[in-house]
């Protein structure tokens, strides 16, 4: 937080420019304080980094910006709008696609009606709305084809894949849908090498469509090869941000172990 | 004809003379209280002594109107050639007994009626209907409290469960029977279950200290009451009256434990359906209404009524019986 | 409709396959069990399948399986409707004080179907935004609704004697009794609903993952109270035709229709933990037991014995969904 | 007791914390209804709180203490024991059956709470090795042990009068009489197996996560079958308790224990879905549903109104564990 | 699997150089054949690694190994005795001790509980064990604090735990009892920078102590850093297995893709 003003110099530009903004956002389970004070912005059209060790609270920071815990303190503004998600809903209707960390999925239903959760495609017959399941069907098969390398069949039940398979779905899912920012926390820790490479791309290519992409990642080497902006945190604090380009692996892990002060 | 059922026996060689084999059902209410057991032995009894044969089918408890219904639509689509029945309510058997009026099949109701209102528009023909009034039975209970408080006092009603039509009749009869000095000033509904009357009966007391005594709507729940009496240390001086007859409330009206019970007789009943099937299936007319026999059970007369157990100890009119002979 | 739904288990239509899925043995364990009961009765007693019995077990079985529905819907989101029987009870006794009061079948039928609702909306209501376990929430309501009727009704039963109605429960098409008719179009539209609408797929989300629903935006909240608000309008329609069934209004309670419900949808092979549903199994299971109970009766089985076969039955048919896992 | 259990909760003694602990208040919750419920009934009759009505509440409760104590058992794990009152039931029979055929008291006993276990056994057996829903294997022994109930009494109570048994249904220290001693022994007991032994944390992890407690090399069935014997051998000591009570061995239904013993867990902040649990929680549900409607009584609500106000208190004691989300 | 002669060579050994031993293992759930002949060795005092495609079957494998799954056909030899293990508990009581990839945590027991599962410190009083509460739990407090950086209460529930916390817990879990071999299904893929490192101190203490580790990993730096040993699965077949110091990061990277036939 303390690196907040050093980091708005580079980033002080028209507000146009910034999508995203956190200001001052805390949050506290009982006695554990998961957010103290976190400031960060994030610009559409770019690919964003959140680094930190395990229980830095960045998962929960992106709980906050989806809509799943409202901060106790802060604001957080989208768009060019304060936002004051009050649901999940809000956070998707507003344009805010999540990849979360346990996923998301519901084991129970099929991999095509997790994909298209709360996005049924439909065919009206007068006042009711019928599933086009055969339309979700081929369009999800399409869909899990571009990312997974052992396809999982789209009718199968989520319960059954492996631990790629289900994340190659959450983010199928999220990617799938346009939206102005897609968040995705550790997309590609259990992803093998040619899925991890196929996110990559995925990723790349959402910013390219003109998406912003927040990305979690404990792999520093993808956070230097995807992102443009680094932010750091360290127990439950933002303790700095970074172009990327102007950073190395090295000043991160210093950032992030505490090694670089705050 | 009048006197005790010992004399059924002799219907055997009636019965035997008047052609091939019968084959009865009868549909009855729960099977979890010992009232419909001995309605059960009548029947048995009777159908040996006959030599009829009767199917006895029961609903699961006293509440499963549907169940009840149920059963007699099965035992409805075979050959019987009399049906007994006795329903859970006015009404939950009427599309059965409508099936089986249709096929012109005799039907014996026995201790609850059908409605007759019901009956009539769904047109169920009853060949005959015996049983006892329960409103009747409550008053006679009415009396006695009234006899043995002669200077009056507060007095509980237990019922069974809240809203069921018998227990509504014999509290309904029970404040008819009352005289002026003695005051109902609560009554509680106790599911018909023994454990639920004794709680419910301590809890009264606790709110009524000055209680003089209970009504209560079957012998099940009134031994409960009784044992709640006991437990307050308060056996002979709170009378406890209930209504059915089973045999272990005799006995307790002979050890003193209850008052009174007013005996119904299920058993007489029971006997007194297979013989009016005997009577409607041999072509004979039927009285349209029979009332089954009941009796007062007191200290004095408990030990002549466990004598007679499940039979009622004095005359009671029966004419079926000559029907059937 | 069957077939709809073995399309959906795993997106195509190859047999061999479905064969060994285990899911595919689990929606139609209910069938195999059902026909496995069929074919014991029927070689034990012929008349079981005539088409009379056949007639009054579809009857019997059509308020169970609206309730089963209704159950499967709440059931299906991980919750539970201890009151459906006890709201069915509020609905019968409000049509009958409807009926009584001159307004006729019609406003009677309207007002049952919008009381039930509005209990049912109640239970959803203090589940979701309440917050509070469903157990706790429909067990209160059980109580309070059966008071309520209680109260309503004075305690008394109506007589409902109406021709429309009655022919409602005694006509039909050829063996499919009117009721029962209603009861197939209710488990259609409940199937449309479950699996071909966007609701169906978001009550699924919320009973198999209530956190990930919410995640993605579903109003888990909404669903909630839509799924009682359902089961509380079926709870109504099965009123009205208890109500034809039985030929009253009664305040009594129901129980067995609460434990018979819950009983067909997991008969069903539908999880209480939620996610996973499925009309042909509930409906199927309903059938079920109640085949079960009147093949028990046709038999003679003596009434001490019917419990104990029951519950063998039962827990055999249970074995069949072994194959679940 | 009850202090390990809240320093069970966070592993320290520090009560500010505790305090905004919501697993706290989950368990204390049913406590805190209690003390409302007690104190606007004081408030509005005071003789709700003389000793001898507390001394009765305490009596009429412990039953239910010991049948709330066994389900949490079997709810931690996911199951449910719908089985529980009816097993009991049995129990009861079996020791009539004993104690008449002369095998005196402790034979009596002992086979009342062997019967039950066994019945006990059973349910865990097919649970745990038939992969049967615990709904459907314990509906079927609901009604297996009902109806053996009624085949081994015919029906019919038998009446127990036993000096010792007396004693112990009507005597005890203080305001604590003997039986609410014995639920009192059998909570502390669970209380310890449940938080201090290897089996109490396997049970909960069962309850959990069945898969990773397997993982872990836990085997889930032996634990499924332990519990539902320990609520089988609970039940068998309710009857033996219950006979004692009300001087009788009935089969009867006593579907009001099983509703309520679940209500008592589920009161007592104990979750449905398993793999949390506590003993003081269904302790003082127990408790609060007895003085509810104890205190109904004394107020000398009706009986229509009863219902209504039950279910309405029931929700209003569950809005306490809104805390626990 | 046509791998298994060529690799056989190398490890030809006397047989009690061989812990593990996997036999044309095959396992099918349905229409997905999930394993298909799989032959693979281990050795005790190794640190042996088994990579592959999301969906490759690895986990399954594990699963057999660890008494979960019961392999269709083919026999797993352990310890040099044949096993077939009926149960986690038989597998666990042989001697090994499993990291799941889904972490088989019970989420509603704390920290502690869930340290001590199934291995709880118990004290005897005559017949009666009473769970030992204080020793566990502060036993517990030194495990985690081994490998966590942000530290969670040993008392709190899993439930609250951030996704690494989690896996900290499953790892110290699997590395505190003493066993014959330790498996350990992608342990570092939700672990910070700082924690991965810890892991990798910890597999490589239980190898210097004499433990064999097995670890499935997508890290194929951390693959060649850690192990003696590779297996190389695809789509459900063992496509070969290289000593490490014989290979590079390329070449497992053709095995696993296809790109290096097999
Ligand atoms: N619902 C909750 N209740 C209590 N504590 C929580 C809750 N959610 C998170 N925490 C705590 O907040 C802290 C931050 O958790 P968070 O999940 O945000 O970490 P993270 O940075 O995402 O870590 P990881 O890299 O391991 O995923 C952790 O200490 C965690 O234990
Ligand atoms: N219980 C199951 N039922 C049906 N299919 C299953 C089951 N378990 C695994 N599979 C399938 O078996 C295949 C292998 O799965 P497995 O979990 O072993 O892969 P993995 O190599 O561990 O992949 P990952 O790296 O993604 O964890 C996958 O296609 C998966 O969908
Ligand atoms: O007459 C019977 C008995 O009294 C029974 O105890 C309850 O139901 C009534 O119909
Ligand atoms: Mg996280
Ligand atoms: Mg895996």
């Amino acid at each position: 937080m303390t690196e907040q003003p050093q980091v708005a110099e580079k980033t002080a530009q028209p507000p146009r420019d910034v999508l995203l903004s956190c200001d001052d956002v805390s949050l506290s389970f009982g006695n554990v304080r998961a957010l103290v004070d976190v400031s960060l912005t994030l610009r559409p059209g770019e690919i964003t980094a959140l680094v930190g060790d395990n229980g830095a609270g960045k998962s929960t920071l992106v709980r906050c910006v989806s809509g799943i815990h409202r901060p106790d303190r802060g604001t957080i503004t989208f768009d060019g709008a304060r936002t004051d998600f009050h649901s999940p809903e809000d956070a998707r209707e507003a344009g805010i696609e999540t990849v979360h960390q346990n996923l998301a999925l519901v084991e129970d239903l099929t991999v095509w009606q997790n994909l298209f959760l709360n996005r049924e495609i439909v065919r009206r017959l007068g006042p009711v709305g019928l599933l086009d399941r055969r339309a979700m069907q081929s369009r999800a098969r399409e869909m899990v084809a571009t990312l997974a390398v052992n396809v999982p069949a789209v009718g199968s039940r989520v319960r059954r894949l492996s631990g790629g398979q289900r994340q190659a779905v959450a983010i199928c899912r999220a990617a799938g849908f346009s939206s102005k920012l897609v968040i995705m926390d550790e997309p590609t820790a259990a992803l093998g090498v040619q899925e991890t490479a196929r996110v990559e791309e995925l990723v790349f290519r959402l910013r390219d469509e003109g998406h912003a992409v927040l990305i979690i990642s404990h792999n520093f080497a993808q956070v230097i090869r995807l992102s443009q902006q680094v932010w750091v945190m360290r127990a439950g604090r933002c303790v700095g941000g970074r172009r990327t380009a102007e950073t190395t692996g090295e000043e991160i892990v210093g950032l992030v172990t505490g090694a670089i002060g705050s | 004809g009048s006197g005790g059922s010992t004399e059924a026996a002799a219907a055997n060689g009636a019965q035997a003379a008047g052609g091939a084999a019968q084959n009865y059902a009868a549909v009855i209410k729960g099977l979890d209280n010992p009232f419909f057991q001995t309605m059960k032995q009548g029947i048995d009894d009777q159908a040996k002594t006959s030599g009829a044969t009767v199917t006895v089918q029961s609903a699961n408890s006293i509440t499963d109107t549907t169940g009840q219904a149920d059963k007699l639509n099965g035992l409805a689509g075979q050959d019987f050639s009399c049906y007994i029945v006795n329903p859970i309510s006015g009404t939950n058997l009427i599309q059965g007994l409508a099936k089986l009026s249709m096929m012109n099949k005799p039907v014996v109701n026995i201790d609850s009626p059908v409605d007759p209102t019901a009956a009539k528009s769904a047109n169920v023909k009853l060949a005959t209907y015996v049983g006892t009034d329960n409103r009747e039975a409550g008053k006679m209970a009415g009396q006695r409290m009234t006899e043995v408080l002669p200077s009056g006092g507060d007095v509980a009603a237990i019922g069974g469960i809240a809203g069921d039509v018998t227990s509504g009749a014999r509290i309904e009869g029970f404040h008819q029977g009352v005289g002026k000095n003695v005051k109902v000033v609560q009554t509680v509904a106790a599911d018909w279950d023994r454990q639920t009357a004794l709680t419910a009966a301590t809890n009264v007391l606790r709110a009524h200290p000055n209680l003089a005594g209970f009504f209560v709507a079957n012998d099940d729940m009134g031994l409960g009451v009784a044992r709640a009496v006991a437990d307050a240390g308060k056996t002979g001086k709170i009378k406890v009256i209930s209504v059915d007859g089973i045999k272990d409330a005799l006995q307790a009206v002979k050890a003193g434990t209850l008052e009174a019970t007013v005996a119904q007789y299920p058993y007489t009943i029971g006997q007194m359906g297979v013989e009016a099937c005997q009577a409607a299936t041999s072509g004979k007319t039927l009285p349209a209404s029979v009332a089954a026999p009941v009796e007062l059970v007191t200290r004095s007369t408990a030990d002549k009524a466990l004598a007679s157990t499940p039979k009622p100890f004095g005359p009671y009119e029966d004419p079926y019986k000559a029907l059937t002979q | 409709m069957t077939n709809t739904t073995t399309l959906r288990a795993s997106g195509g239509p190859n047999w061999s396959h479905r064969l060994k899925d285990a899911g595919f043995w689990a929606e139609w364990a209910a069938l195999v069990g059902l026909l496995v009961l069929v074919i014991v009765f029927q070689a034990l007693n012929p008349t079981f399948l005539s088409p009379g019995n056949i007639a009054s077990m579809l009857v019997a079985a059509a308020i169970l399986v609206i309730l089963a529905v209704g159950q499967t819907f709440v059931i299906a989101t991980a919750g539970i409707d201890l009151s459906i029987a006890s709201v069915m009870t509020l609905g019968a006794v409000v049509f009958g004080q409807m009926y009584q009061a001159g307004l006729g079948l019609g406003v009677a039928s309207l007002m049952a179907v919008v009381s039930a609702g509005a209990a049912g909306a109640v239970n959803g209501v203090i589940v979701a935004r309440g917050k509070i376990t469903d157990f706790i929430v429909t067990l209160g309501m059980l109580s309070a609704a059966s008071g309520l009727a209680l109260i309503l009704s004075d305690g008394k039963p109506v007589t409902v004697i109406d021709p429309l109605l009655l022919r409602l429960s005694t006509t039909g098409i050829g063996i499919f009794g009117w009721s029962f008719v209603i009861a197939i179009v209710v488990a259609v539209v409940a199937h449309v609903v479950l699996f071909h609408t966007r609701f169906g797929t978001h009550l699924l989300a919320t009973g198999g993952s209530p956190e990930s629903a919410t995640a993605m935006g579903i109003s888990t909240a909404r669903i909630k109270i839509a799924v009682y608000l359902i089961s509380g309008l079926l709870a109504g329609l099965g009123a009205i035709l208890l109500v034809g069934r039985i030929g009253a209004a009664e305040p009594a309670a129901n129980t067995a229709f609460l434990l018979n419900s819950v009983a067909a949808v997991v008969l069903g092979g539908v999880s209480l933990f939620g996610g996973r549903g499925t009309i042909v199994g509930p409906f199927f299971g309903a059938l079920l037991l109640i085949a079960l109970v009147n093949g028990l009766t046709l038999l003679g089985v003596s009434q001490f014995y019917q419990p104990l076969a029951v519950g063998i039955v039962v827990v055999l048919a249970a074995l069949l969904m072994r194959f679940q896992k």
